[in-house]
Parts: C-alpha cells; structure tokens; sequence
C-alpha cells in the first residue's frame, strides 16, 4: 500500500463548544501537536448533531468524520 | 488589602498593589518570554513537584491570562543582569521599573474570603513527610492525578516516576488532634477527597491499584457522598480504621506501615507510596488581618460567625465567607459567598447601581435583504500565527472568496487600537458580516462582537476562523499545512457568514416581586432579605404557623437557643409591610418564567393569583417516623425532636434521667435511605452533655456507626468523652437490640473492641432519627425542576451553583436540598435571595439570541422536539403545533436534530449555516 | 441605617478563590461596584490547584 | 443522551451503504482534557489513514450506486 503512505485523508470534525471545542482550545494552548488532517465545525452541543451533517460530509467527499461531545 | 478604616456603609480601604513587572494592558499572553528565561524556581501550582521559569504565568487557565515576573528568582531583578524576556516580548509589556502602588478606595461592605491554608506535615515526625520522597500530601496527590501537573496526570511516584500498585492514604493529618498541631477541629472535606483520589488513581492505573484508607471516623455526611463512599467500597477500595503511628521506608523507597486493628492486634503492610490527607487551617497572614481589622476569631482560629448570621463578622460591614470561617467544602463556600453578598447589599441597597456602570450601544443598521458585504481581519498574533501561518498568503486568498469585500492583517486584532480601526473599516466599507480569523471564540468572540455592536451592526453577524489555537500553536512542524488548514478555516468561517442574519435578542420585563415557599427558617430569612432589599415578597406556608421543623430544636450546634430566635424570626416577619404571609395554603398552579411567574395559590379564603419575578423553595424535610427500636411501643423511645421538645416543656426532666442510650442512623445510611442525614450525630452529642450537665452521674451512651461531628462541631465530641460520655460503634450487619423485659428498657450491643455482647439498662432511648424529604413532586413539576432519587430538589450544579435550578428565576434554600443544620439554611436562604436579587434586580432582562424557531409550516405536532427539549422550552400551542419560548431555550439544538419534518432550526446554527461549512470544508 | 448617613454602593471582596469569586458576581450583577483584591497573580484560589471534585468528579477547572 | 442513541443507528446504516464503521467516530472529551483531544485525534487520523480514501457517497454517488 505504497499510496496510502502518502495518502492524507479529510476528516470533518464536529466539536461541542463547551466540551471538545474547549479541549482543542486547551491543546494549542499547551501546544500539544497533532495531525493536520481534521477540520473543525464548532457546533453548540451534541445535542445539535444531526445525521443529516455526517452524510453530507461524506457526500461531500470527507474520508472520515469525527463527532465530540 | 492594609486596613480598613470608617463605618459600616462608609469604609476607606487601603490597598497596596506589588508590583508585577508586566503591564497587564500590553500582555497578550503569547508566552514567547517563558523559553528565555534562565531561571528555574520551584513550581508552587504544583506544590513544588515540578520547575516553572521567573516570569510565568500560574497556570494555562488563570485569570487574567498575563504573565508576572517573580522578583524574589528574576535574575534581571536581583542581579541586575539578563533583560531576556524584555527582549522576547513583541509588545513590550515587560517594565522592570514597575513598583509597588497604594492606593485608598471607598466602599460600603467588605467581604473577606482569604480562604485557608492546607496543613503542612513536615513538622509530623510519626509521617517523615519532610524524609521520605513517596510521603505526598494529598493537593500533591491532586496535581500528580491532574492533567495539567507534572506528569501530564500519569500516575507515578515522585521517587523513580514508576507506577506504584499499592497506595495508602492517612485521614486526619493535622485534624482531630491537640497532641501534634493543637487541631481539635475536623477539616470536613479530607474524608470525601481522598476517596476521590483513590478512586480516580484507580482509574488512572494500569496495572489494578490497591487504594487504602486508613481513617478513624468516614465522614462522609453531604449530599451523594455516601453513595459515593459505597460505590468506592464496591470498586476494591479497601477502608481501615485505625490511625497510623509509624511510617518506615524501605531499602526501595518503599514504605511499612505499622497500625493497630480495631481488636488490638498489631500489624505491618508495605505500601509503593503514601498520601497525608491534610486539613485545613487558617493561614498566619489571615490572623494577622483580621486582628488588624479587629475581627474576633475563635479558639480554631477561623472567624466567629453565630448560627443566626453565618457569614457577618463582629464588625459590622465586615462579612466572611468560605474556609476562613470554618473547614468547608466547596459548595458549602459557594453558598456562603452568595450570602455575605446578599448580606454586603442589604445594607446597601439605596446606593444599588450608583456606582455600577452600563455600556450605552448604538441603534444597529439593517442588513437584511443587502448583499453581504464581507470583512475578513486575519490576525498575526504577534508572531504566534504569524511565525507558522503565511498571513500574507492567508489574506491574499480571503480576498479571492465570494462576498469578501475588505482584507486586512493586523499585528494584534484585539489590542484596543485596532478594535477601534476595525469599527472604523466596517463603517467605512459598508460591510455587513465579519471574519477575524485569529485566536478561538470562547474567549474573544464577545470582545469582537462589541466591536461590530460599536459599529452598528448586529452582533451575531460574525464568526471567528480560530487559526492559532486550533492551527499554528498545534501544526508547528508543518508550516505549509497549517497556512492551507489556515485558509481552509477563513473559507468554511466566510461560507458561514454569508448565511447569518441579525438575530434579536429578547427583552424581558422582570416583575421585582419574590415568593418564598416555605415559612421556616430558610423561607423566614429568604424573605426578610428579600423585603430588606426592596423587594416585595410573599411567604407561602402551608402550616397555619410560621417556624416549620425549627419549632422543635433545642439548641444549635454552637449552644445558641433556637425558639427566642425563631420568635424573633417570625415577628419580623409578620412586621415587615414589604412581605405578605400566606397561611395555611399552597400552591395550585404555577404559569410563566423567569421574570413573570404567576401562581395560583389556595388558602383558607379561596384561590388567590400572585404575579412574581422570581421564586425561592424552601419548603423543608421532616423527620423519619422510626419502625424499629420499639419506636411507638414504649414512651421510653423517643426520636430527637420528640426528646427536644419534651426538655423544652419540661415532661422530660434531665435531672431524673440516670441512664440514656442513644442510637444513631435510624433510617439513615440504609438501602433505602442511602444517605447521612447529616446534622444527627452532633444532636446525640448535644443532648447527651444537656443530661450530663444536668445529672454528672447519669450513665450516657451513643452507639454510633461513624461519630460525624464534623468542623469545629468535633470539639462536642471531644467535650463530651472528656465528661464520660461512651461511645460504642456497631455494625451495619449487627445492629443494636432493644428490649422491654418486664418494666426494664434494655439495649443490647456488640463491643468490638471488647469481642462481646453489651447489655444497658436505660431510663431513655434516643433514636437519631433521619431527615427524610417531603418528594413534593408536584411542586418540582409546576416550576420544572428535578428532584433526586431520594426526593430532595436537584441543583443546577452541585459545586459552583448549589442554590440555582436549571430553570432561571427558580432557587432553593434550606432542608429541602438536603439534610442540614441550621446555619447552613441560613446560609443557603441568604444565598438563594442574592441568586434571586441578580434576576430581580433588572428592570428587563436579555435572552441570547441564539434559540430554537420553529417553522410551523412543516410542523405536524408530532412532539419528539417537546419530549427531548432538556429545558421544556417548547410547548404545543391551541393548533397543536409546536412553539418555542425563547426565555426558557438554551440554544442547544437537539429538537433541530431529531425532527423528522425540519420544522425548528438554530437561530445563529440554523442547518443551512452548518451545511455552507460542510459544502467549503474541501 | 440611619436617613442621610453617606452609602456607598461599592463592595471589597478580599480573597479571589471560588468564594471571593461567587460574592463577586453574585454582587456586580446585582447593581454593585465591586473590588477584588488577591494577593497572588492570578484568581482562582485552592481550587485551581485540585484535579477533580466530589462527588460528581467534575473538572475543579 | 439522545444524540448517542441517534449515532449508533446512523452507524449501521453507513455500515449498509458501504461506508466503513472505521470511518465514523464519536469521543466524549471535557474542555479540561487536552491531551486526550490530541491522542484522539491522532487515533481518528490513524484510523482513517489505514482505511484509505472514501470510495462511496462522493459527489457521483448515482455513478457508485
């Protein structure tokens, strides 16, 4: 799988902006690295996450998507 | 704080500021200075168990987030050599010149809440604390679990960092003893923390950790803490009562404890590492203060406060809260700190808002219907974006992005010069939406909102693209990824901006009028406070008298008599032209929220409607009618009150009594009732001196499962094993017998010390009976609020909001959220009125405008949104439909998501807002 | 309070730990000036320093 | 509450249009836990990585179908 060594996949990531958003916050704060790949939609609360927004990422062509509360 | 001099209302304090080397006004806390600097001083956040530099900030979260030079290790300012973090510093904050500032400043009140100081062991020869490496204090123990300590939170010994296996924790270091450290008083709060370090140790261990507790008495009296302590006991926790005398370490830096069982036998058990569970004290510098100020402190050295005031000093102005005034928890000081503020403001209410200060905010323009016009202010930081993330490169493809009409890069967006250029630009250009791409939104989006409001606009016209915190500080190896994730961020948040329209936030009238539920002390208080600051208040009680359970007390834990007091209570009350007393009624039917609630009651005259702001619960317990113990069956057996009420009367004449026994947790700390009804222990002991006093020869016992006399109410204990009181502990699985044999009363009780069977003879049984709650559930449904498994109303957040509901407008205060004694309800009633007065206070009140609507177009009624709604802010409405009441909506989302009919959506999140993101996200 | 007596419609909290912080707010939202002093660089008191709290095991942050 | 019980439906019907379970991932992390967001993210990105690029429900859904 010599192509998926160069591969860098997409990941749409849906943070609640009280929990996980905070922790992203808190990461860069004590800038803690981590991989490039995610792009962050901040959403209110889980409770806001709606199966409509992962199909649509896929559909859109992500590689993966990430929801945390 | 100096000293303080005037009167009550009218005080000038002086105050001396040291000097912190760096201009708050110029720090942006990039933290570019921390690297340079070349002095390692101990790091007293993590109580030393790690190394920060001279100029530092206390930790990741403090407020405010700016750095401080410690002049005592700055090599610049003791040596006069270095200037590093002059050098570093990109917006020269740092000024070496800086000096110590006195100043004098007037106010009415003063609130002193200089809190305590954890014991410190070093002077315990018995723990070597000082000698051995693997002997921790417990707040050590803290940072080495806490993710933020030393170790990142991974569980190891400070000796050779390896996980230890087994760890024991010792109870009472520097409390419960006058040998040592002259602390008769329990700290409280030590029981509780170090079953909580055990079991999150636990957790955090890989290989199964063996927890210890080596206690004499497991105090574990406030609300879920006994469950707490059960489930602890249920994961492997082992609990040991025995105090340690002797701590040896060994050839591996292990370490042997010696202990003693309870049936005498001596043993040993070598543990990886052992934490002292240390107490509270007051610190030496707060004893200074408050004899400056001339504050009487008792015998313990905390400040005296009566049962009757609880957070008001001898001094009057001067009002304490929190540990200064006696070893608490932290919900406990929470309460105390909203009542010293309602106590600081009663006095003061006919200056309220004259000094306060509120923003004046231009009428915004309408956008709506224009073309969005979008502003794009890509921020540098410095150097912390700007070092990473090509900014140029960044601005010149916003530029390129549909709707953008301005881009511009500033060193600093949020330095205050730039905040005023940017309301300059958007007025300027005419833009309509605003993107900073810079830092994150939890802590600068309401700063740049105020930028857009001072500019005209609508505040939630906005998004930030956060490229530091979530970019450049965390992709620092990949310069290029992180400018394209930068730019990826700037396209996703101006796709979003695009879409937003001015959303209006709500205003309220507030209706300034109170009613207070419940007429016992709690309730009485709430309402004096109320009516003393202005406020018009309607007492319900549903007895035909005012006093609730207080009729019955005797006594307080600090000696004070209960009934002068409550009659006292009661005529004030009855006085006060600012409160109307309901008898005998309650309540039918509770309509509206916060701000406008009007209640049906029924009283003896019929149904009457009361319009109010705000509403205070305080409806009380009662006290558990016993089945066992032959309650009921010989007059000889009486409960605590039953006991109280019969010395107050004078049918039970202490004189006559020659041998009582009393028995504790009758109905508490059982299956059913899986809680400590706090306040029982302490009322044996009270009694038990009252017959001691009244006939020294009379034979006292309490069997007791855990003595809990917690705070300074240990020195009852001890006052009363010094007069001859016996103590004999049972066990749950053996409980005592009593037994009528011919006229003879007789309680039979296994002594495990002794390995046999005890036989009394008694005059008097005394059941310390439970506090059981009154599972209103009606009440709890009319003002939707929770109530728990064991009937007692749920608060909003058991650490930081005790008083609060979820539901605005709505506090509780006394029994009613859990067993307590009665300075505690006093605290908590004060507490509930200054958590009331902060809605009552305000003419109208505005709701975020980031709520549910619902479409009602596409509605069908089918009720999912009003079943999963957590704040039962949505209700049908006479076509069946669904509404939103915005006052009650948190903004949340979850009826947008699980609607099938896509009927509601977010004002600010709405789904097509969340799409534009997802559509420019690749 | 006697009529007439100058008031003065600010407070001092001494102390920013969770309690100073708690009187603080409670008294700034109720339409009072309010004064905070501490000691150290930064507010949050004892409190910062703890992992996490009982018995919900809340963050203490 | 009930965005968990909404997830673990929605994952069995990806599963059935042929998106890979690994594809999909849900984390609870409180605001204090920074480093747990890190490792996760370096987790979900492993994750992802390893299953290579998304073969179905792109933009020419109609075309895989």
């Amino acid at each position: 799988m010599s192509e998926n060594a160069e591969f860098s996949p997409r990941i749409a990531a849906f943070l609640c902006n009280w929990c996980s958003y905070g922790a992203a916050d808190l990461a860069g704060v004590s800038r803690l690295q981590y991989p490039p790949n995610i792009q962050v939609i901040r959403i209110p609360c889980t409770g806001r996450m709606s199966p409509k927004f992962i199909l649509a990422a896929f559909r859109k062509g992500v590689d993966g998507v990430w929801v945390s509360g | 704080m100096a000293d303080i001099a005037g009167d009550e209302g009218d005080f000038t304090v002086k105050v001396v500021t040291h000097p912190r080397y760096v201009d708050t006004s110029k720090c942006i806390a990039c933290g570019a200075c921390t690297p340079k600097c070349p002095a390692k001083v101990s790091n007293d956040y993590n109580e030393g168990l790690d190394k920060r530099k001279a100029i530092y900030v206390r930790y990741a979260q403090a407020v405010p987030l700016k750095y401080g030079i410690d002049p005592a290790k700055c090599i610049k300012l003791t040596k006069g050599k270095c200037g590093n973090c002059e050098k570093q510093c990109p917006t020269g904050a740092v000024n070496y010149e800086d000096t110590e500032t006195t100043r004098d400043i007037q106010v009415g009140s003063v609130i002193i809440s200089a809190g305590f100081k954890p014991f410190d062991p070093s002077a315990y020869v018995q723990y070597s604390y000082s000698k051995y490496k693997n002997v921790v204090t417990a707040l050590e123990m803290e940072r080495i679990l806490a993710a933020s300590g030393p170790w990142m939170g991974h569980l190891v010994r400070p000796s050779d960092e390896k996980e230890p296996k087994k760890i024991a924790w010792l109870q009472c270091v520097g409390s419960r003893d006058v040998n040592t450290c002259d602390h008769p008083y329990c700290s409280s709060v030590c029981c509780m923390y170090a079953i909580k370090e055990a079991a999150i140790a636990k957790e955090h261990s890989h290989s199964g950790l063996d927890a210890a507790i080596f206690f004499m008495d497991m105090r574990t009296f406030g609300k879920d803490f006994e469950k707490y302590y059960e489930k602890a006991k249920t994961s492997g926790v082992r609990f040991i009562r025995s105090r340690i005398h002797t701590i040896t370490e060994q050839p591996d830096k292990s370490l042997m404890i010696e202990y003693a069982t309870e049936d005498g036998q001596a043993k040993t058990e070598v543990f990886d590492m052992v934490v002292l569970s240390h107490g509270l004290e007051v610190a030496k510098s707060s004893i200074e203060l408050a004899n400056k100020l001339g504050i009487e402190l008792k015998s313990t050295q905390f400040v005296k406060t009566t049962s009757f005031a609880p957070v008001s000093s001898n001094r009057p102005g001067v009002y304490v809260c929190g540990a200064l005034a006696g070893p608490k928890d932290i919900p406990l000081s929470v309460v105390e700190a909203s009542a010293a503020a309602c106590a600081a403001a009663g006095k003061l209410s006919s200056a309220r808002g004259t000094l306060a200060q509120t923003k004046e905010v231009p009428q915004a323009v309408d956008v709506r219907g224009e073309v969005p016009k979008v502003g794009v202010f890509v921020c540098s930081c410095g150097i912390n974006i700007a070092s990473m993330v090509d900014v140029k490169a960044v601005v010149d493809y916003a530029k390129t992005l549909p709707f953008v009409e301005f881009v511009e890069n500033n060193l600093f967006s949020c330095s205050q010069d730039t905040q005023d250029k940017m309301a300059q630009t958007i007025k300027e250009k005419g833009l309509n939406r605003v993107v900073v791409a810079a830092c994150t939104p939890r802590t600068h989006e309401p700063l740049f909102q105020e930028t857009l409001q001072a500019a005209g606009l609508n505040k939630y016209l906005f998004d930030m693209a956060n490229i530091r915190n979530q970019d450049s500080w965390v992709h620092a190896a990949e310069p290029e990824k992180a400018t394209e994730k930068a730019k990826d961020l700037v396209r996703m948040a101006v796709a979003k901006v695009a879409l937003l329209q001015p959303l209006n936030e709500v205003k309220l009238s507030v209706n300034p009028a109170a009613m207070v539920i419940g007429g016992g002390v709690a309730g009485m208080n709430a309402a004096l406070e109320l009516a003393g600051q202005g406020f018009t208040t309607h007492l319900v009680e549903r007895d035909a008298q005012l006093g609730g359970n207080a009729r019955l007390l005797r006594i307080t834990a600090q000696g004070e008599e209960v009934q002068p007091y409550l009659d006292g209570l009661a005529k004030k009350v009855m006085d006060n032209p600012l409160i109307t007393t309901h008898l005998a009624t309650s309540l039918k039917d509770v309509e509206g929220f916060v701000g406008n609630f009007k209640t049906t009651l029924a009283g003896p005259a019929g149904e009457t409607v009361v319009e109010h702001g705000g509403a205070i619960i305080a409806i009380g317990g009662q006290e558990y009618q016993p089945s066992e113990y032959m309650y009921g069956q010989d007059p000889r057996v009486m409960t605590h009150l039953q006991i109280d009420a019969a010395m107050m009367n004078g049918e039970l004449d202490a004189k006559k009594v020659n041998s009582a026994v009393f028995i504790q947790c009758v109905g508490s700390r059982e299956p059913e009732r899986p809680y400590c009804s706090k306040v029982c222990c302490t009322h044996s002991v009270e009694s038990a001196l009252h017959l001691k006093e009244h006939n020294p020869d009379c034979q006292v016992v309490i069997i007791y499962r855990d003595m809990r006399t917690f705070a300074e109410r240990e020195l009852l204990y001890k006052e009363a094993r010094a007069k001859g009181v016996l103590f004999v502990r049972y066990d749950v699985n053996q409980k005592p017998v009593v037994k009528k044999d011919g006229d003879k009363l007789t309680v039979t009780v296994r002594d495990h010390i002794l390995g046999r069977d005890l036989l009394i003879d008694a005059d008097l049984v005394g059941l310390a009976s439970a506090i059981v709650s009154h599972k209103n559930t009606e009440l709890a449904q009319m003002f939707k609020v929770p109530l728990d498994e064991d009937g007692w109303f749920l608060e909003a957040h058991q650490k930081l909001r005790p008083v609060d509901f979820a539901t605005d407008g709505v506090f509780m205060a006394g029994l009613a959220h859990y067993p307590k004694p009665l300075e505690e309800a006093v605290a908590q009633a004060l507490a509930a009125v200054s958590r009331a007065v902060t809605v009552l206070s305000s003419a109208e009140m505005s709701l975020s405008g980031t709520v549910a609507f619902i479409d009602q177009r596409k509605c069908v009624g089918c009720g999912v949104c009003w079943t999963v709604c957590p704040y039962q802010a949505i209700t049908q409405d006479d076509k069946g439909l669904a509404v939103v009441n915005e006052a009650l909506c948190k903004g949340c989302g979850t009826c947008v998501a699980s609607c099938r009919s896509g009927a509601p959506n977010l004002r600010g999140f709405t789904t097509q807002d969340v799409m534009a993101q997802i559509e420019a996200m690749l | 309070m006697a009529a007439g007596k100058k008031v003065t419609g600010a407070v001092m909290v001494v102390g920013g730990g969770i309690a100073g912080m708690q009187a603080a707010l409670d008294l700034a939202n109720s339409g009072y000036y309010v004064y905070m002093v501490e000691k150290g660089p930064a507010i949050g008191g004892v409190m910062s320093q703890l992992d996490k709290t009982f018995p919900t095991n809340d963050c203490a942050m | 509450m009930f965005a968990r019980r909404r997830f673990a439906v929605l994952k069995n019907l990806l599963e059935y249009v042929g998106i890979e379970p690994g594809r999909l991932h849900f984390s609870w992390i409180s605001s204090a836990e920074a480093e747990k967001f890190q490792k996760t993210v370096a987790a979900v990105t492993e994750d992802v990585k390893a299953l290579g690029p998304a073969q179905h429900m792109i933009k020419d859904i109609r075309k895989v179908a």
